[in-house]
């Protein structure tokens, strides 16, 4: 296995459902930095409760969790810079957009679904 | 029977709510526990509290802050899980709608 | 007369709905309510996975159970059928190749019967 | 543990999820009868997903699923004769009341609610 | 690009159905199988076909059947997973919505 | 030339779900398709476990996964840190005390990022 994995596919990890009750938002993000550390075009999208993913003010830690969201701020590093929110499911659960992490991008339902056709492979969590 | 519902599940996501909404009876009480708290501001539990005003609504504070998520519903009461063990000897029994 | 409890667990260890049921398994000792004992049903048997390796600065599902029963005398009862249909099993040769922690007593069904029959209240969790 | 247990409890298993691709069904089936030889009061409750488990002509065979909805048929055996099914939910779903059981009593949300509240303890699946 | 969604759970108790539908555009295909199938009838499904008539639909029969579900919409056709691989390497990329 | 596939499996061995995918595992075998691997992740590390108990009567679904490395060599790899959240280990004492079995390749997730970047086409089931 090589660090230098000769690709021109783009990666996108969808993600559907809220951060604390089940593994699945911390694997999605295990998996995209992976990704991202080997230098694979990777995108993150967010719709329905995996909105709530992405919201400020959360508190983990107050729930004896120890908080995988701060973990986000690597994507950076990895130079994952596409982060998309659909729209469409902050309305539907009142949310504003304030977030955790920068270089949100906050798309339309067509936005967003063009943007995810737009990507070779995509994992959903 | 007085029953205690407790939610531990978000209605945008499962059915459960709409479930335990079908079978709420006036004296019943419901209880937003985990992602059960994603429902604060669920347009069926705001309607639901609107159509059954005698229908007590109770919520982990600790769970709801955690999740960034708070109500502006008067009728909604901030509980912790002390409280919780009141509540289920209040209520002659429980479902638990995960 | 003291106020009994019963708990049915259904969430598995890596989920922050099991570190609530934990949570209100300290409630009821703290408010003097006596639990008689928790029972493990569903994905709620892999509590008792002896091999679990969760990082040490992650919530400790398994040293918790221990501590509530060498600490507090609850009663862990592990649904085997179910257990076994998820990778656990207490019939290898010897002891030490259970995969199934000790603090765990192993059960059927018919424990889930006593258990509802002797508890004022039973919450599934 | 005797099969002799004193109780006057009543039991409800309340079914809500379809039959194949999860163990919830056949384990709230094997709850439901183990209840049944200790001889306490059993009903069975099906609503919103849970009625496919009841709706004739299904074929889990075909799809190399060994039947559990057989065993439905040693629910008599038990004597556990109450087995309540949502109206609600067969209209939802476009189904008629065919089934795969004797004794099924179709009930308004209303009169399945009130069964419901009538029982003492109620599991969930 | 042409994407297949791969549908496996009932709309009736999952919001996978609602995310998947939201989604779709009009060169993409919807393939039901296991718990998927029990949308054959769902009220959304024949709405999303309805105003998308180019929008293909697929189900594995075997599914179905074992669920004694079944079609009266011609336009759905009904499949084997042999078809599936068809599908697979047809379409430019697939989501699962499980 | 010869299309090839990879497919991620994260449903658990007691669902159907998992069946389905062994299937179209077979499926693909049968028509030509070069299958170049299959990934455990999430719950799907479960179908890993050495000691799950399935009775004779039921889908053997571990010892189908076996027969497709033996038969066909179709490599499984086990993401080993979904998969030690989840009570399996491989840094037991000696091979006998592991309870994962060995037709399971011990793996990263940088072997999703190769087989995601090598197939043709990723199904994720």
């Amino acid at each position: 296995m090589s660090e230098q994995i000769q690709t021109d596919k783009t990666i996108a990890i969808l993600n559907t459902q809220a951060p604390f009750s089940s593994a699945a938002g911390k694997e999605a993000l295990d998996a995209a930095l992976i990704f991202g550390s080997f230098e694979q075009a990777t995108s993150l999208f967010f719709m329905a409760d995996g909105v709530f993913q992405v919201i400020g003010d959360q508190n983990a830690e107050s729930i004896e969790l120890k908080d995988y969201l701060k973990t986000f701020s690597a994507l950076e590093f990895y130079d994952i810079e596409n982060i998309y929110v659909c729209a469409q499911s902050l309305t539907e659960r009142n949310l504003t957009a304030n977030f955790h992490l920068d270089n949100v991008q906050v798309l339309s339902n067509e936005e967003f679904s063009q943007h995810l056709h737009a990507h070779n492979v995509i994992y959903r969590f | 029977m007085a029953m205690l519902h407790i939610i531990r599940s978000s209605g945008f996501t499962s059915n459960a709510l709409t479930q335990c909404l079908n079978m709420t009876l006036p004296e019943d009480t419901i209880l937003l526990m985990d992602d059960g708290c994603y429902n604060l501001n669920h347009p069926m539990m705001l309607e639901a509290q609107f159509k059954q005003q005698e229908l007590a609504v109770y919520y982990i504070s600790l769970h709801a802050s955690a999740r960034a998520q708070s109500s502006n519903q008067s009728s909604f009461s901030a509980i912790d899980l002390d409280d919780v063990l009141g509540l289920i000897f209040k209520h002659d029994n429980a479902i638990t709608w995960s | 007369m003291q106020n009994t409890l019963a708990l049915v667990v259904t969430t598995p260890p890596n989920s922050n709905l099991t570190t609530t049921a934990i949570n209100l398994v300290h409630a009821a000792l703290n408010n003097g309510v006596k639990l008689i004992g928790v029972f493990f049903y569903q994905d709620g048997v892999l509590n008792a996975a002896k091999h679990l390796a969760i990082p040490s600065d992650e919530f400790q599902t398994l040293t918790q159970w221990q501590q509530l029963s060498s600490d507090y005398n609850v009663p862990l009862y592990l649904c085997i059928t179910a257990a076994e249909k998820r990778g656990l099993s207490d019939e290898l040769n010897q002891h030490e190749l259970s995969n199934i922690d000790k603090a765990f007593t192993v059960s059927g069904l018919g424990e889930l019967v006593e258990l509802t029959s002797k508890a004022e209240r039973v919450v599934q969790l």
